[in-house]
């Protein structure tokens, strides 16, 4: 597997010669922290040759410079002091690695999301604490060690999951690259939410014209596999070789079909159709809409008199010529093996029933945006006449309210982002169909921030729409002719409003899908509090997300209008593209080496790996790490009782160093914070980016997953009298390593046990989930311990070095 | 399915009788052959095999002599005439469905030669014991008609007799030969197809809707309709009226139908039995005889008269239904009746019966070799002195 | 789509299913329920009346819910039982 | 509701025939009313129909089809239908009857005429023990089940019919119950366009006997058990397809064509007169 480094290891302390690089950051590090004084502090540290502070260590001639400080000093190891490793430790170690430095003897000190943003008003804490952060960086830095990166292939298929127009966007974009996509769509034909508008803004074009061609595009092309009907339902592996199980469900209809719809006209149960949101009547047998992909009909053995196996009723199967229907279409399981996914499940929209001064569900007329699309739409149930449903009558008043379901504590707070241009839209359209309507829009703000969107503002203004500002607080109904009274006050005018209109339009919000939890504990992603999938940087990675090898398209990852869709399809299929040209992907050197003569063979690692990637042989006292399956959680390494496991880059001595590092000074006052990478590590930086301020005396060690997290490591910390520790992971079930965490609490409540066994006071040591997006809950906990430190005695500190010493580590 | 006339055979041959009686059935119309090979009546399956398809007609090998015969009505109720072949035991597995033919009147012909039982017995070798059961074989009460040939040329001549009788009045019809009739070889002559005798069966001449299949004409026998011709009839192997319908516990229904199933062929009786008669005008002494035991009783009753005794020979073509009256009436212008048998006594219970006072004295013959002359002769003498 | 589907549709009316006819030959019934047991949709249940035989045929619950399926006349072991479509003239 | 109309399938019934013997719930009247289904929905010549039974309580059937149609002794159907068949080809003969009859006595039969591949669907409704006699156990009586015979279990094992008939020979294998009617009517259908020997188990309840000693008592009950235990899968190995309380496996096991007898037979005979013809 891993065949050792050509670059001659250091063997003895004297060879160590680190170069330390304290970066400015602008004044987003210098403004609160004294980057100078920092650096003259690293140049004393052992090891250290060379310190300098920088205005931008990660500009060109910042690197430039630490290029040719390797070359000159000799440097053998490197520490920058500077912003979080999750956004810049690639762009250093790939400097490192220029200057022909193994990138693995690169490390970061986090001294601005973790530091400088986070204590702007303090600024000798904020330093002192750099300083803390630096000896850290250094002591680990130390005792880094050269590493080979192994390869793994990657099978270069790819699946899309969602069939609306990002994920046929991301699945044509792929195919038309030369990959086989599978295309999964949970609903009978592709299409998505699409399919259902009339038109399009700000171009105004019919929307199904467009699509449908794209749609049929995805159903002929030869790389691209349709799975319709079809749910995942489980995904193993990572990246670049994912196992995908896909349940196909039964359509009941084989591809004889030829939709000539004879079956559904005999067909003699109806119910209300889904695409045309009700306002339409389908059969159980069906397409649910003109242009479906694939055309094949459907039954819906919910609604069908076919019960088991047994046929009551064969009127479709009488009708068919083509002999296509088939009532003993079992479901079935297939498995694919695929490199990449592309996650474009998209969203839902939002309910109003439950606003109940609105009357949805009560007041015939008031109906909802999406409904409004299915009357507008000359292929629609009304024929395109936007008619009232109480009396089928086209009104001469409507009033369309904004921000239902949205920018509310009724509903969601976040702004769903197409409403307002949508609802432009749907004014526009109604006066081009029926000049002489009066319209009324009423609104909270009107956003019109896009290619175009303002001017169609302008001209729905031209064209008469009313615009008023203030939503109306209720909405009364005219018993004898269902005409609606909105209430309400007009805030710019400053005064009340009593509105009589013939029809309102609520403009619903988009939400996230009720299955988004099921999507994301399949692919172990992030959401934010909305719901909706987190990407893995904001900026920088906007449709990556933390798993290796997916990537997100669509309203799955955020309200936005087709345009957006498209382009992040577009960025997704081309991320993925990447990968997959590549055909081979190095997994990082963080998993662990098997250190042979101390292994008993007792497969205690085994049993904890989540990814089933070390195999124990007691027969012939083997354990063998399964290298491509591992993803260096670390979880075994803490398990080991026989420190037969070294987790290469997170060993048991750097992290010992850098507790020892950061408890050097008035430890007794000190947080010790194991955060893991993904979750918890992301909310401290988060809570960075946010500038939440919190206490300066906590100091953070990063491992992979807190499952890496020993307990000896935290008894060592309170051995070296730490006042409190913190323990920190992904929320349990959304672990990046599937369940590692659940190691994680049970060593932790072990460790509680323990110390009430030994009288010490459990609240020291504090166990908490984060998700990358709560920064805020990060920021409140270290406050909330602040208070635990205040209130550790001397006694209590001097009782658990006693108590804990035998865990630190001999010293030779 | 009419044999076409090329492929029926004329003129002078040399064959043996079970050759013979295959011909005969092809003359006669046969077109289905359902059978199990059996010895000695192999050869007619054979020989049916090779020239029912040359007449288009269907030979068919079953799995026993049960599903033979249910074929063979199978086949006739389908407008074919139909025949089977076998030797005493597959005759005896034969007469459940010659039970069915009778009930359901189904025109067939069961040729049997007979050879020596019971059980197995003796394959190879003649015999004449299965008299009784072509007559009593199955179960309940019914008749049938049964034919004995003495010479390949009978074998010809009856097979297409039995045919017809068969036809005429829907009922099974057997032609009880001996192991050695059928396997003798002699010289047969087929006349001209013109020439030859060949009657079909009567066809209803009510309408589908006033059908009834089992209501007879003034002679006791139905019309018959044959499948697919659209009278969509149905005939059961229960007790049923005229129309068909099951009536299995009418006494009065079991009483018309049963009653007249015997009744079609006892009151025909005269017109169906055949017999021959030899020096039988002046004769004191007659012997009766069939099948083969009639060869060595002709030559008996010549060499008797040589002796100056007055003997004559009458011999039975038929042995079902029994010509009571006819034996009646020779057995009061003659002083005895002599009756050779090759078994332990089976028609000579009938002659004795119809000879009332007349003395009869019965000559059994088992083991498969025929009555030699002298043995009749000498019973001849005995009985004239 | 989770949006709550509470309207009547707009076709509703236009919508024409067959409405059937159901015809019940009770004499010829021998009382074995086949009928009323696997109808889908439950338009059948027994009677009250005895009929020649002495056992209750069945009786139309319910006839506007029949689909016309013809199920009861399949199964039934006594062809006792068969609906038609009913001619109302687009009455109905 | 006026009842002087006419039930659809009327015309295929023999109406002086009517009503039919069966018990209440006896799952004949279902073939019967399939088989009419069927032929109706053929429209073949009911004049070209020939409806061939054995003895039984089914034995009874073709007395009420309003086809020709003949009731033979015990076992026998197959055979005689043979006879019809080769006799007059242009017929479509068919067997009804059930499983003592074809089995039991007749099992002889039924194999042969399978491996001959005579044109001949075989239609068998199996109650699984011999209705007509009284309920005494039949080649098709589970192992365990009680009957008239078997007062303390059965101890023979059964028949599998459709494997038996699989293995014969036949090109067309199939089995449903009465409860799955329409199936049933489509297989008929088949079999009676099917070149070949075809067989068609239906799995049929016998309330009054079998279902009576075996915890069914009513035709319902037998059904239900029908509905429960029943699944489909076309295709099936018919060896792995044995009948328990627990599992009936239907579908059609065996669909194949093989040159039929018929099909040879008038072959060979053309061939043979052919060559006369020409000897001239």
């Amino acid at each position: 597997m891993q065949e050792k480094p050509s670059q001659p290891k250091p063997n003895s302390e004297e060879d160590i010669r680190i170069g330390v690089y304290v970066c400015h950051c602008g004044l987003n590090i210098a403004g609160s922290v004294n980057a100078e004084e920092v650096a003259r502090f690293a140049a004393t540290l052992p090891h250290v040759v060379v310190s300098k502070d920088n205005r931008y260590i990660c500009s060109d001639q910042g690197q430039e410079l630490i290029k040719s400080d390797i070359q000159e000093h000799k440097l053998n190891r490197v520490v920058v002091a500077s912003c979080s490793p999750r956004l810049h430790e690639p762009t250093f170690r790939r400097a490192c690695e220029e200057a022909g430095l193994n990138k693995y003897l690169f490390e970061m000190a986090n001294i601005r999301e973790q530091c400088s943003w986070v204590h702007l008003y303090e600024k000798e804490k904020a330093t002192e604490k750099a300083k803390d952060l630096v000896r850290m960086a250094v002591a680990k830095a130390a005792l880094l060690e050269p590493e080979e990166e192994s390869e793994v292939p990657i099978i270069k298929k790819a699946m899309v999951i969602g069939g609306g127009v990002a994920g046929i966007q991301a699945a044509l974009d792929l195919a038309d690259t030369g990959y086989q996509v599978y295309l999964v769509e949970k609903e009978p034909s592709i299409g998505g939410r699409m399919a259902q508008l009339d038109k399009t803004f700000p171009t105004m074009d019919c929307s199904i014209c467009i699509l449908a061609p794209k749609m049929s595009d995805a159903g002929r092309h030869p790389n691209i596999e349709l799975l319709t009907n079809s749910e995942v339902t489980e995904v193993k592996g990572y990246i670049g070789n994912f196992r995908v199980k896909v349940l196909k469900k039964p359509r009941h209809v084989t591809e004889e079909c030829t939709a000539c719809g004879d079956c559904a006209r005999v067909c003699p149960i109806t119910t209300p159709n889904e695409f045309d949101v009700g306002l339409a009547t389908r059969r159980a047998i069906y397409t649910p809409f003109a242009q479906a992909v694939p055309s094949t009909y459907i039954i819906d053995r919910n609604l069908c008199l076919n019960k088991e196996n047994i046929i009551l009723c064969d009127k479709c199967i009488k009708a068919c010529e083509a002999r296509a229907i088939d009532f003993d279409m079992k479901p079935e399981t297939v498995e694919l093996e695929v490199g990449t996914i592309i996650v474009a499940t998209g969203a839902d929209v939002y309910d109003p029933t439950s606003l109940a001064n609105y009357g949805y569900g009560k007041f015939p007329n008031v109906i909802t945006s999406l409904e409004f699309e299915r009357l507008i739409n000359a292929g629609g149930p009304s024929g395109g006449n936007l008619i009232r449903p109480s009396d089928m009558q086209i009104p001469d008043t409507v009033a369309f309210i904004q921000c239902v379901g949205s920018r509310s504590d009724k509903g969601h707070l976040y702004c769903s982002n197409v409403c307002c241009m949508n609802t432009i839209k749907d004014s526009l359209l109604i006066k081009e169909h029926w000049p002489d309507t009066k319209i009324h829009v009423f609104y909270v703000d009107i956003r019109a921030y896009g290619k175009g969107f303002e001017d169609l503002y302008k001209r729905a203004k031209k064209e008469g729409v009313i615009f008023i500002r203030g939503l109306p607080s209720e909405i009364h109904e005219d018993r004898k002719i269902n005409n609606l009274w909105l209430i309400g006050e007009n805030t710019l005018q400053k005064e009340l409003y009593k509105v009589n209109v013939g029809m309102v339009i609520l403009s619903i919000g988009i939400e996230p899908r009720r299955d988004n939890e099921l999507v994301q504990r399949l692919l172990t992603l992030s959401r934010n509090p909305d719901g909706f999938f987190m990407e893995a940087h904001p900026k920088l990675r906007p449709v990556d997300t933390p798993t290796g090898g997916v990537f997100l398209a669509g309203c799955a990852e955020s309200p936005k209008d087709i345009k957006d869709s498209v382009t992040q399809a577009s960025a997704a299929a081309a991320r993925a593209g990447i990968l997959m040209a590549k055909g081979r992907i190095t997994a990082e050197a963080i998993t662990p080496e098997l250190i042979a003569e101390n292994c008993t063979v007792c497969g205690l690692c085994a049993r904890v790996c989540p990814y089933n990637a070390i195999s124990v042989d007691k027969e012939r006292k083997k354990t063998e790490i399964i290298e491509a399956a591992c993803a260096g959680c670390g979880t075994c390494g803490a398990e080991c009782p026989f420190d037969a496991l070294i987790m290469r880059n997170f060993t048991d001595e750097q992290i010992y160093a850098q507790i020892d590092a950061a408890t050097e000074q008035d430890a007794d006052k000190k947080i010790m914070a194991f955060c893991c990478n993904w979750c918890s590590y992301a909310g401290a930086d988060f809570a960075g980016v946010s500038r939440m301020q919190y206490p300066t005396n906590v100091r953070i060690i990063r491992t992979m997953c807190s499952g890496r997290v020993a307990p000896k490591f935290v008894e060592s910390a309170f051995a070296r009298g730490t006042a409190a520790v913190l323990v920190s992971g992904c929320h349990l079930g959304d672990c990046h390593y599937i369940n590692a965490n659940y190691q994680t609490k049970r060593r932790v409540e072990k460790l509680w046990k323990k110390m009430e066994r030994l009288g010490l006071n459990k609240d020291r040591l504090q166990l908490a989930w984060f998700t990358a997006a709560e920064g805020e809950k990060f920021a409140s906990k270290i406050k909330e311990m602040q208070e635990i430190v205040k209130n550790v005695s001397e006694e209590e500190i001097e009782k658990s070095k006693a108590l804990l010493a035998k865990a630190l580590p001999e010293k030779d | 399915m009419t044999p076409e006339n090329r492929a029926a055979l004329t003129g002078k041959h040399f064959m043996n009788g079970d050759f013979a009686s295959a011909e005969g059935a092809i003359a006669a119309g046969c077109g289905f052959f359902a059978g199990y090979p059996i010895t000695p009546a192999t050869e007619i399956a054979e020989r049916m095999a090779r020239r029912l398809p040359e007449v288009g007609g269907v030979y068919i090998q079953m799995e026993d002599e049960l599903g033979s015969m249910a074929a063979v009505i199978g086949a006739s109720y389908a407008g074919v005439k139909s025949m089977t072949a076998t030797s005493g035991p597959g005759f005896s597995l034969m007469q459940e469905n010659i039970g069915l033919a009778a009930m359901t009147e189904t025109p067939c012909v069961i040729v049997d030669i007979m050879r020596g039982g019971p059980s197995t017995g003796q394959p190879t070798m003649a015999g004449q014991q299965d008299v009784m059961q072509a007559k009593w074989g199955s179960h309940g009460d019914y008749e049938i008609i049964a034919l004995a040939p003495s010479s390949v040329q009978e074998m010809f001549d009856l097979t297409i007799e039995a045919f017809n009788l068969s036809e005429i009045y829907r009922v099974p019809v057997m032609v009880l030969a001996d192991e050695i009739v059928g396997h003798m070889s002699e010289r047969l002559v087929i006349p001209a197809p013109e020439a030859i005798n060949v009657v079909n069966r009567k066809r209803p001449q009510a309408s589908p809707e006033e059908y009834f299949p089992f209501k007879p004409d003034e002679n006791l026998v139905p019309p018959m309709a044959c499948f697919g011709e659209g009278y969509r009839f149905y005939a059961t192997g229960l007790t049923h009226d005229e129309r068909g319908r099951p009536r299995t516990s009418s006494a009065e229904a079991q009483q018309k139908l049963v009653q007249r199933l015997c009744d079609k062929i006892r009151q025909n009786t005269e017109k169906i039995v055949k017999i021959k008669e030899t020096m039988l005008e002046d004769a004191e002494v007659v012997v009766i005889a069939y099948g083969i035991s009639s060869r060595s009783a002709l030559s008996a009753v010549r060499k008797a008269r040589e002796r100056g005794i007055k003997a004559g020979l009458l011999r039975l073509v038929t042995l079902w239904p029994f010509p009571d009256n006819h034996i009646s009436e020779v057995a009061t212008r003659v002083r005895a009746i002599v009756v050779p048998e090759m078994n332990c006594g089976q028609l000579v219970r009938e002659v004795e019966r119809a000879a009332k006072e007349t003395p009869v004295t019965f000559l059994p013959k088992l083991g498969g070799e025929p009555h030699r002359p002298m043995e009749i002769l000498k019973a001849i003498r005995r009985v004239h002195s | 789509m989770p949006l709550r589907i509470w309207r009547k549709p707009l076709d509703a009316d236009k919508i024409k299913i067959p409405q059937a006819e159901i015809h019940i030959i009770k004499d010829r019934c021998k009382g074995c329920g086949f009928c009323i047991e696997f109808c889908p949709r439950e338009v059948l249940e027994t009677s009250e009346e005895l009929n020649v035989r002495g056992v209750h045929p069945p009786k139309v619950k319910d006839e506007n819910k029949c689909t016309l399926c013809h199920f009861c006349a399949a199964v039934c072991p006594d062809f006792a039982i068969f609906s038609i479509e009913k001619d109302c003239g687009g009455g109905c | 509701m006026n009842e002087e109309l006419l039930h659809p399938l009327e015309g295929f019934l023999r109406e002086w025939m009517m009503p039919h013997i069966w018990c209440e719930g006896c799952g004949n009247g279902i073939i019967l009313n399939c088989f009419a289904k069927a032929l109706s929905e053929l429209n073949l010549d009911p004049n070209k129909v020939v409806v061939v039974s054995g003895i039984g309580c089914i034995g009874r059937i073709s007395g009420y089809t309003n086809t020709d149609s003949y009731h033979t002794t015990h076992g026998r159907a197959i055979a005689f239908a043979i006879g019809a068949k080769l006799a007059k080809p242009e017929l479509k003969v068919v067997v009804i009857s059930g499983d003592g009859d074809l089995f039991a006595i007749g099992g002889n039969h039924f194999i042969h005429a399978a491996r001959r591949n005579i044109d001949i669907p075989v239609i068998c409704a199996n109650n699984f023990n011999y209705g007509m006699t009284g309920g005494q156990y039949a080649p098709t009586t589970p192992l365990d089940a009680w009957t008239t015979t078997t007062p303390y279990g059965n101890i023979e094992h059964p028949f599998n019919l459709v494997h038996l008939a699989a293995a014969s020979g036949a090109v067309y294998v199939a089995r449903w119950t009465t409860l799955h009617v329409r199936r049933l009517t489509e297989s008929i259908k088949k079999a009676l366009q099917k070149e070949g020997f075809s067989f068609i188990e239906v799995i049929s309840p016998c309330p009054e006997l079998y279902g009576r000693y075996n915890q069914m008592r009513t035709s319902l009950d037998m059904m239900s058990w029908f509905k429960e235990a029943s699944e489909v899968q076309h295709h099936f190995d018919p060896a792995k397809a044995e009948i328990t309380r627990s599992k009936i496996v239907l579908g059609e096991f065996v669909d194949i064509e093989k040159p039929s007898y018929g099909r040879l037979l008038r072959e060979k005979i053309a061939q043979i007169q052919g060559k006369m013809r020409g000897g001239e």
